[in-house]
């Protein structure tokens, strides 16, 4: 069961991949892509990645969603209704071209979960093996994470706070209301 | 001084000059008494320090820099350089001398960028004549392109800045398309661009590619105005006078048949060319050229304009030197240079003191004009009597070792070419002389009622200002002097190779 | 007065303390388990944008201002750096957590404790730094 | 508020409710894990103070007492209710008759109107809307289920442990 | 194999699939919203099942965050279809009950 | 025993596909950024996937566990996630700024007033 | 394991799933928004809880019980929580609701 | 203390990124914007002074390896300079240092002056993943500061004054964020292969793989991925909106390292990952780069012709500059790769002079449109001069920086017999003559307007950067062993590592 549990997860995502493209309402779309993401969080679970199931459940179905459902509640939620044609033609081409080139990049890859991939036999055995003497901690994302490849995750951190600083500039434009506007242009009219 | 030092300083003399022109620019007396005290101390600087080393066979060396391993920015004086050094910081005295009294007498604007810019382009030309190595020429080269472009369009009008554009486009276009891709090309072949004794090609290139890259060097020079690329020159001519002089006498269309000279000399070495052939079509563009500028030449009123197709035809006359590559064809054409420079800039000052003096530009408006302007159309009879090839003018001796360098590559129809040619001179230069000389004042005027603007009344017409008058009678004598000063010229060529 | 959304007042009054709690509980125990200063930091983030949620965001404004917000995520990344720089000042290389303490092993599990520490400061007021900001954004329009 | 407890108490059982709770899950007993547990239950606790979210809501210690005798009786009805619900959905025509209704509060407290609601709302078949000072709006998927519930049985055990207490 | 495991977790699988179609169909926003909460409670099963079948049930936290998240999330949400806007649910609803 | 073989890697390809097309088709900002978290999230799902060995488990050390899948990529994904909600985060901010500036988030409605304000 | 234990187990977790899948039926089945909440709250009580305490029979260390019995808490204290305020949210912004009997009360809005 | 003081300065590679990340994250705190100013500036300063240092190192002694964490490669990460990234951390550094110095003055035009301790934590922000990337030597590494550095060059976009500033950051984060992703897709097949991330390790591993279709759209990934980054002509559309609606000071700043960087990863990756030997030879990546840099070259300076604010005509003239440096790259010879890195190096040096210049004339005049720069020559004449000289390094003029990175390109097309190639630079560099000179035209040649307001030299503290690069435009014009000359070392050293 456990072995097919993932290519029935992959399934579902596609099916809301696809169902998020077709949704006009972009309400509906955020809550597809909070389903989307709690499932992605349990693909990973089931692909051994705890930590990053972690990390995506907090993240994904968490903070993206609320940070989404802001934006929506300043912006509208309904996505305009002309399609573009032209736009929805070069995607389909693009995304054609650039699929078959990649699915075409995979048939020389091990196939999954084969334990003679090249990635389980050159940094990996270390980390599984060592990590636990050379840093004492059982957790090997931990130790990887932190100690062999601490550099990265300071970077990590910095981009989240690039992120910040990011959205701190933006926000720091104070908001005039259009609502607001017309009234100091018409004094007159005000709100009784 | 030291030689080196000398070079160097000849170099940059003019732009030192400019600085101090800019640094003057409140006080135009002292700015115009500056700039013809660069001029001169700038030509007794070359003819004291460097003419004698030359003389004497040497080749004085100065290195710059090394840009990129095998391309320097060096010099190195040889007889060519020297010549065309000379006449370029020679003539420059005499221009400045015309332009202080052509620039006032016209009321321009801007003196001061104009001079200033007159002096770059003359360290540009200097820089071309010592230059060692092909991209030190590339680099001045450049270097007058761009400084005679304010220049050209001095006066800024709508018409000025349209040729200002060709002018640029033209020779910027060609050098980089073609001269920079020549240059490249050489330096991938021979793994250096140096001016080298007997040319640094032999040898490494096929006769087809060797043609190409000659191609590339002949229209790649602009500046040589060898047809179809010749279109700037007339366009040109909105300039001011003394810039058409410099632009059709001296810096920039001497600077591009010396190139060619220089590269056919140096570069591909006349050995090269006559055993292989490969200059063969471009004795036949010259050809062409020389006959077909004439042609037009013959039809243009403007006087500027027939100058301009003049220098053109005369232009090709130097080309068809360096390609004949025989030793006589080269002897004719760096004389050509010479005295087609005297005698060109002669009827320049010329046309620009009738300018300044009677308002007239057009051939068809000088009748009677000799009578009130005797020196000015003087010296233009002088001037065209050299240009045209006669004696006791300078230009007969270029023309005459440019016949025998025919003669001597076996190319007979160049003989009749040249004879031709000077035909056809005759045919664009004697009229003016003779409607001046000969044919009576029109009556009545006043159909050029503009210039009237200009406060001098329709019964002025006199002689220029006397600078502006005064040039052209110095370099009309040089015409002649040339004539009988040619064994020096002869003696300095003959170190060629 | 009884406001009508007792429930939900009551009931976060329980959970607050607790998400908060959960949080720490996954930035100690990252070594062993699951998680680490990343997800430590995204759960105590979400506590707070729950209060603010709840009670307002003037209040939560008030008790996580957001200077002192800034002045955290800024303290996060610069601990991570001087974990760094101090490594290099004890003679090992930037971030090599051996030299920290006598045994290599103990200095690798005091470095990790402390950039771990650093990377739950930046993300846990990053978070509620964003949520703040994105929030504040609709109520200024309001106002 | 009937329970007024002095706030520095009730920190005091936030922070024991909160450090028993760590030892219960942390499974590290090192004294640096433990160390780093008080200092996380502190902070969590100082945290909360300055929340202003300490007070007898928020920590229901007095409530146990009541509860022990509420929640198995709670349990059962919502086991029940589930079969119930069940069937009605899985009856081919489904039998439901949804509809809107109030019930009668007698809670003294915000926190027993509130468990009380939620108790509504546990129980499938009905969901609590709205909590008034003196009733409830309730939505019930059958009129059986909200007769049931217009009974007030599950009214009075909320009255009587919060009470109890 | 299919254990009592494997039994649980198809089911879930099933009721997944069921709450998918709710979230696609809508149609009012409030079933997008249940179906995305009732979404998290079964992917909070579904993680406990597959750690138990995986034989790693230590690692249950993640369990515990995502009920934690689709809680907070549902709340955001209920407060974003509510009133517009996340801020503030205190003052805005009193001020609807005056 | 099934064997997936490379059909994962297929899937995931297709998925990211998806994404990338609402990127490229769909002019509302939002949508794009939604399909910009899926192609993201893909390429997480693919390094996610290599690091998988059959039999393995979480690497988490643990009594009785000798496989363990390859910590690696998950390290490395971590890292993406963070990227990938920071990008998110800085390109919500964006859309609230556009939609205050031109009170719409729709692509050519955006254009149409720009070529409005240079023409 | 003794078998008793195992067979409970097999018992909560099968029942639970059938609830489980109740509730996703009546999320599908069911005519309105309000009605579809107590479906899943099928799921969010009875299936949920009878799933995580099968998973508890099998529990072999007490730190996963007690992470097990904190799920459990969590979901009971949350679940009704989010429905409550979910219909509370869909009765203010007047969601169309299937009536089939008389209400008992008119809207107090 | 003499021990411990040369120990420290083993450690320069990492404080090359440690200390700006660290002042960037003080910037933050700064509430000044003066304080905050005076903290970027002297850090950028003193991160390239540390660029010059070890630049001088490597030329001294060789390859610097130094070991983050003290983990031996390929477990840790590794920072690895050569003379390659070392010649690019000086250009992303000493144009920071520069265009920082210069923003002092102008930037209070654009960006109100509560905001500027951000915006600096921002810039040092960028300028730290840029060199992030330049020095690092794993490759999922460079991800982590491609990311850093694109979050941070978006939100400085963002903050150019008008509201198409918004615009164009959104679009270039979109398309970034879909380069970046397709990189690490990329990064993460290789990965599959080789099961390393440490690029030399890498490139061993990756030789005993040999080609196989995994590899192949590996390199496609990547490929793509950069060249979003670097904006290689069909995938360039993010860059004019970019370039022309940022603040002045950011343009001058993107302009010369950004892009840069990213040329540098991609030959980074062909060359020092997949090998000559397998990207040209083998998967025949030069027919579809060169092509493309063809078109890039005519393309960019086509359009860059029709423009009328000169900003955006500048940015579309660095879509046309990226062509010839990737033209270099694809040719793969040692003469064809020193171009391409020399001119990284030199178009950095003209187009970060070119925008500053720009800035000064929005300092003083408030706008960039070609109308605006009417008889500027002789009002804002240092000004101007400075462009001049700038633009026809552009065209290639001789002892300009220009002239050294055509002539390289040229003779690499000549001595790989591609003639038609050489003469496609050339007439596209004629292009570059069109649209240089129609702004000095109309600067020097075209009377200002009547109702003009009065026109001040600009303020020496922009003045002074901006002839700083002009100088450098010259010198490295004239004096090419530190340009040139690395780069030469650095093709030559990137194809004997291929081979
Ligand atoms: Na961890
Ligand atoms: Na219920």
């Amino acid at each position: 069961m456990i072995d097919i549990l993932h290519i029935i997860l992959f399934v579902f995502l596609v099916a809301i991949g696809i169902a998020i493209i077709r949704l006009r309402d972009l309400f509906a779309a955020v809550m597809l892509a909070g389903i989307f993401s709690l499932l992605s969080a349990t693909l990973f679970t089931v692909m051994d990645a705890v930590d990053v199931a972690f990390t995506e459940a907090a993240v994904g179905a968490g903070i993206s969603t609320l940070l989404m459902l802001a934006t929506l509640s300043v912006t509208s939620s309904e996505e305009k209704p002309t399609a573009n044609r032209r736009q929805a033609l070069i995607g389909l081409i693009v995304v054609t071209f650039t699929g078959a080139a990649l699915i075409y990049g995979t048939l020389d890859m091990p196939s999954y979960g084969d334990p003679d991939a090249p990635i389980h036999h050159h940094m990996a055995p270390r980390f599984i093996e060592d990590s636990p003497e050379e840093i004492g901690i059982p957790n090997q994302v931990t130790s990887v994470l932190a100690s062999y490849r601490g550099y990265d995750t300071w970077g990590e951190t910095t981009v989240i706070l690039a992120a910040a600083i990011g959205v701190m500039l933006l926000f720091a434009t104070p908001v005039v209301s259009r609502r607001r506007e017309e009234e100091l242009l018409a004094p007159g009219e005000g709100s009784g | 001084m030291n030689v080196s030092t000398a070079i160097g300083l000849a170099v940059i003399w003019p732009l030192f000059g400019g600085i101090l022109v800019l640094l003057l620019r409140k006080r135009p007396n002292l700015r115009e008494a500056a700039s013809l005290t660069t001029a001169a101390t700038q030509f007794i600087l070359i003819a004291t320090t460097i003419l004698p080393v030359v003389r004497s066979g040497g080749r004085p060396v100065l290195d710059i820099v090394e840009i990129l391993p095998g391309l320097s920015l060096s010099f190195e004086v040889e007889p060519l350089g020297m010549l065309f050094a000379l006449v370029a910081s020679g003539l420059w005295i005499v221009t400045t001398l015309y332009s202080i009294g052509y620039m006032r007498g016209h009321h321009e604007k801007n003196q001061t960028r104009f001079y200033f810019f007159f002096a770059l382009a003359i360290t540009g030309a200097v820089g071309v004549s010592f230059a060692g190595n092909v991209f030190t020429l590339f680099v001045f080269y450049e270097a007058i392109t761009l400084s005679t472009f304010p220049l050209v369009t001095h006066h800024g009008t709508e018409e000025a800045k349209k040729a200002g554009r060709m002018y640029l486009g033209i020779l910027i276009g060609t050098s980089i398309a073609f001269l920079f891709l020549a240059m490249v090309w050489t330096y991938v072949v021979a793994g250096t661009t140096d001016f080298r004794s007997g040319g640094i090609l032999a040898g490494k290139l096929s006769d087809g590619n060797l043609m190409l890259l000659l191609a590339l060097y002949a229209f790649g020079t602009g500046k040589a105005a060898l047809m179809p690329f010749h279109r700037w020159l007339p366009a040109a001519m909105v300039a001011p006078t003394p810039v058409s002089a410099l632009l059709h006498a001296v810096a920039v269309v001497k600077a591009g048949v010396f190139t060619i000279m220089k590269v056919s000399v140096y570069i591909f070495g006349p050995d090269l060319l006559t055993s292989t052939g490969a200059s063969t079509w471009l004795i036949w563009v010259a050809a062409a050229t020389i006959i077909i500028a004439g042609c037009i030449a013959i039809q243009k009123d403007n006087l500027k304009a027939r100058l301009a197709y003049s220098t053109i035809s005369q232009l090709s006359y130097i080309v068809l030197g360096a390609a004949l590559a025989t030793q006589w064809g080269i002897m004719g054409g760096s004389m050509h240079i010479v005295m087609h420079a005297f005698g060109k800039i002669t009827l320049f000052f010329c046309a620009g003191a009738i300018l300044v003096g009677a308002h007239k530009s057009e051939v068809s408006q000088m009748d009677g004009l000799g009578r009130k302007m005797p020196f000015t159309f003087l010296a233009f009879l002088i001037g065209s009597l050299s240009i045209i090839g006669l004696p006791p003018m300078g230009g007969s001796w270029s023309k005459w070792f440019l016949m025998l360098g025919a003669a001597d590559a076996g190319q007979l129809m160049m003989i009749g070419v040249l004879m031709v040619g000077s035909l056809l001179s005759i045919a664009y230069l004697m009229p003016v002389v003779a409607r001046g000389f000969f044919r009576p004042a029109p009556i009545e005027d006043s159909s050029h009622g503009e210039e009237e603007a200009h406060g001098e009344g329709e019964g002025g017409i006199r002689e220029a200002p006397f600078f502006c008058v005064l040039p052209p009678v110095l370099t009309a004598i040089g015409c002649i002097i040339l004539f009988f000063s040619a064994q020096g010229i002869y003696e300095l060529l003959s170190g060629i190779g | 007065m009884v406001t009508r959304h007792v429930i939900l007042r009551s009931l976060s009054k329980v959970l607050i303390p607790l998400i908060m709690l959960f949080a720490l509980y996954v930035q100690f125990h990252g070594d062993y388990g699951p998680g680490g200063g990343f997800q430590a930091g995204v759960i105590f983030g979400a506590g707070i944008i729950l209060y603010s949620l709840i009670f307002g965001l003037p209040k939560a404004r008030m008790v996580f201002r957001l200077r002192v917000l800034q002045i955290i995520m800024a303290s996060g990344v610069l601990l991570y750096g001087s974990v760094g720089i101090a490594t290099i000042l004890k003679g090992g290389n930037f971030l090599d957590y051996n030299v920290l303490a006598h045994d290599p092993v103990h200095g690798q599990h005091l470095g990790i404790l402390l950039v771990e520490l650093g990377v739950g400061l930046t993300v846990c007021s990053v978070m509620a730094t964003l949520f703040f900001l994105f929030t504040e954004r609709r109520r200024r329009e309001d106002v | 508020m009937i329970l007024k407890k002095n706030p520095l108490q009730l920190a005091i059982g936030l922070f024991i409710l909160l450090f028993i709770l760590w030892l219960l899950s942390s499974g590290h007993y090192t004294t640096l894990i433990i160390s780093f547990g008080v200092f996380s239950c502190a902070l969590v606790v100082f945290l909360s103070w300055k929340m202003e979210i300490i007070d007898s809501e928020g920590v229901p210690i007095h409530l146990i007492g009541g509860a022990i005798r509420y929640v198995p009786w709670l349990i059962w009805q919502i086991i029940l209710a589930n079969i119930d619900v069940t069937k009605r959905v899985l009856q081919p025509k489904m039998d439901i008759t949804p509809q809107l209704i109030e019930v009668e509060t007698s809670q003294k407290t915000d926190l027993g109107r509130v468990i009380y609601a939620n108790s509504i709302t546990l129980t499938p078949g009905t969901v609590s809307i709205q909590v008034h000072e003196d009733r409830i709006l309730v939505h019930a998927i059958a009129k059986e289920v909200a007769e049931e519930l217009q009974k007030g049985e599950m009214d009075r055990r909320v009255t009587r442990m919060e009470g109890l207490s | 194999m299919f254990d009592m495991f494997g039994a649980a977790m198809a089911a879930l699988l099933v009721c997944m699939v069921m709450t998918m179609i709710r979230a696609v169909k809508g149609p009012t926003v409030f079933d997008r919203i249940l179906a995305l909460n009732s979404f998290g409670t079964k992917t909070v099963l579904m993680i406990a099942v597959v750690n138990f079948l995986a034989g790693r049930p230590e690692f249950l936290d993640l369990a515990l965050v995502y009920a934690l998240m689709n809680f907070i999330g549902t709340i955001a949400v209920l407060k974003f279809t509510h009133f517009g806007h996340l801020a503030g649910i205190e003052d805005h609803e009193s001020d609807e009950v005056s | 025993m099934f064997d997936p073989g490379l059909l994962n890697y297929w899937i995931i390809m297709i998925l990211m596909m998806t994404g990338l097309y609402t990127v490229i088709a769909k002019g509302n900002l939002i949508k794009k950024i939604i399909g910009l978290g899926i192609f993201q999230v893909s390429v997480i799902m693919f390094f996610v996937s290599m690091g998988k060995v059959r039999g393995g488990t979480a690497p988490i050390a643990g009594e009785g566990f000798e496989v363990f899948s390859n910590p690696v990529p998950h390290v490395l994904m971590l890292t993406a996630i963070v990227v990938a909600v920071a990008t998110l985060a800085f390109a919500l901010a964006l859309v609230v700024r556009i939609k205050e500036e031109y009170d719409t988030i729709e692509e050519d409605e955006i254009r149409e007033l720009e070529a409005g304000e240079e023409g | 394991m003794a078998p008793v234990l195992d067979i409970a187990s097999w018992v909560l977790l099968i029942s639970g799933s059938f609830f489980v899948i109740v509730g996703g039926i009546g999320l599908l089945r069911l005519p309105d928004f309000y009605t579809r909440v107590h479906a899943a709250s099928i799921t969010d009580t009875v299936g949920a809880w009878l799933i995580i305490l099968g998973l508890l029979l099998q529990v072999e260390h007490t730190l996963v019980g007690i992470k097990l019995i904190m799920i459990l808490l969590f979901l009971i204290l949350t679940s009704p929580l989010s429905s409550h305020a979910l219909t509370k949210a869909a009765y203010y912004r007047e969601t169309p609701m299937f009536r089939s009997g008389p209400d008992q009360t008119e809207d107090d809005r | 203390m003499h021990d411990s003081g040369l120990s420290i300065s083993s450690h320069l590679p990492a404080f090359q990124i440690a200390v700006p990340l660290l002042s960037a994250v003080i910037c933050v705190l700064i509430r000044k914007a003066r304080a905050a100013w005076l903290l970027a500036t002297t850090v950028a300063w003193a991160a390239f002074a540390g660029a010059c240092v070890l630049l001088n190192r490597v030329i001294l002694h060789g390859t610097i390896s130094y070991e983050q964490g003290g983990w031996t490669p390929p477990w840790g990460i590794e920072l690895r300079i050569d003379l390659f990234n070392a010649l690019v951390l000086i250009i992303v550094t000493g144009i920071c240092a520069v265009v920082i110095s210069a923003s002092l003055t102008s930037l209070s035009m654009e960006v109100p002056e509560k905001k500027h301790n951000l915006f600096y934590a921002a810039f040092l922000l960028c300028m730290t993943g840029l060199a992030g990337m330049t020095i690092t030597g794993d490759v999922f590494n460079i991800f982590v500061f491609l990311e850093i550095s694109s979050l941070s060059s978006y939100a400085l976009i963002s903050q150019g004054a008008t509201r198409r500033a918004l615009t164009s950051s959104i679009q270039y984060l979109v398309m970034g964020t879909i380069g970046g992703t397709l990189l690490l897709l990329g990064i993460g097949m290789l990965y599959m292969v080789t099961g390393t991330l440490n690029i030399v390790d890498m490139a061993d591993q990756l030789a005993m793989v040999g080609p196989n279709r995994t590899v192949l759209v590996a390199l496609a990934c990547v490929t793509v991925g950069t060249s979003i980054k670097l904006a290689v002509f069909p995938l360039h559309i993010w860059l004019p909106n970019a370039y022309t609606y940022a603040p002045a000071i950011v343009t001058a700043f993107l302009a010369a390292t950004a892009t840069k960087v990213a040329f540098y990863v991609l030959a980074r990756f062909i060359f020092s990952i997949f090998g000559v030997e397998l990207a040209f030879e083998q998967l025949h990546l030069d027919r579809v780069l060169m092509p493309l840099a063809i078109v890039a070259m005519f393309a960019g300076s086509i359009v860059a012709i029709y423009q009328t604010d000169i900003k955006r005509m500048l940015a579309y003239s660095s879509v046309a500059q990226i062509g010839y440096m990737l033209l270099g790259l694809s040719m793969a010879s040692v003469t064809g790769l020193t171009g391409g890195i020399v001119h990284l190096f030199n178009h950095a040096l003209m187009k970060s002079g070119l925008f500053l210049v720009m800035a000064c004339v929005l300092y003083r005049v408030g706008s960039t449109h070609i109308d605006a720069m009417r008889g500027l020559g002789k009002r804002m004449p240092f000004t101007m001069a400075a462009f001049v000289i700038a633009g026809l390094s552009m065209i290639g003029v001789p002892l300009t920086v220009g002239f050294v990175s055509k002539w390289y390109l040229v003779s690499a097309a000549m001595e790989s017999g591609q003639w038609p190639v050489a003469v496609l630079i050339l007439l596209s560099s004629l292009l570059a003559v069109v649209y240089i000179w129609r702004v000095v035209e109309v600067a020097y040649f075209q009377e200002a307007p009547e109702d003009a307001p009065e026109v001040k030299k600009a303020p020496i503290g922009l003045l002074v950067p901006v002839w700083t690069l002009v100088f450098a435009i010259i010198f490295f014009g004239i004096f090419t062993s530190l340009s040139a000359g690395v780069a030469g070392d650095a093709a030559r050293m990137l194809l004997g590592a291929g081979s």
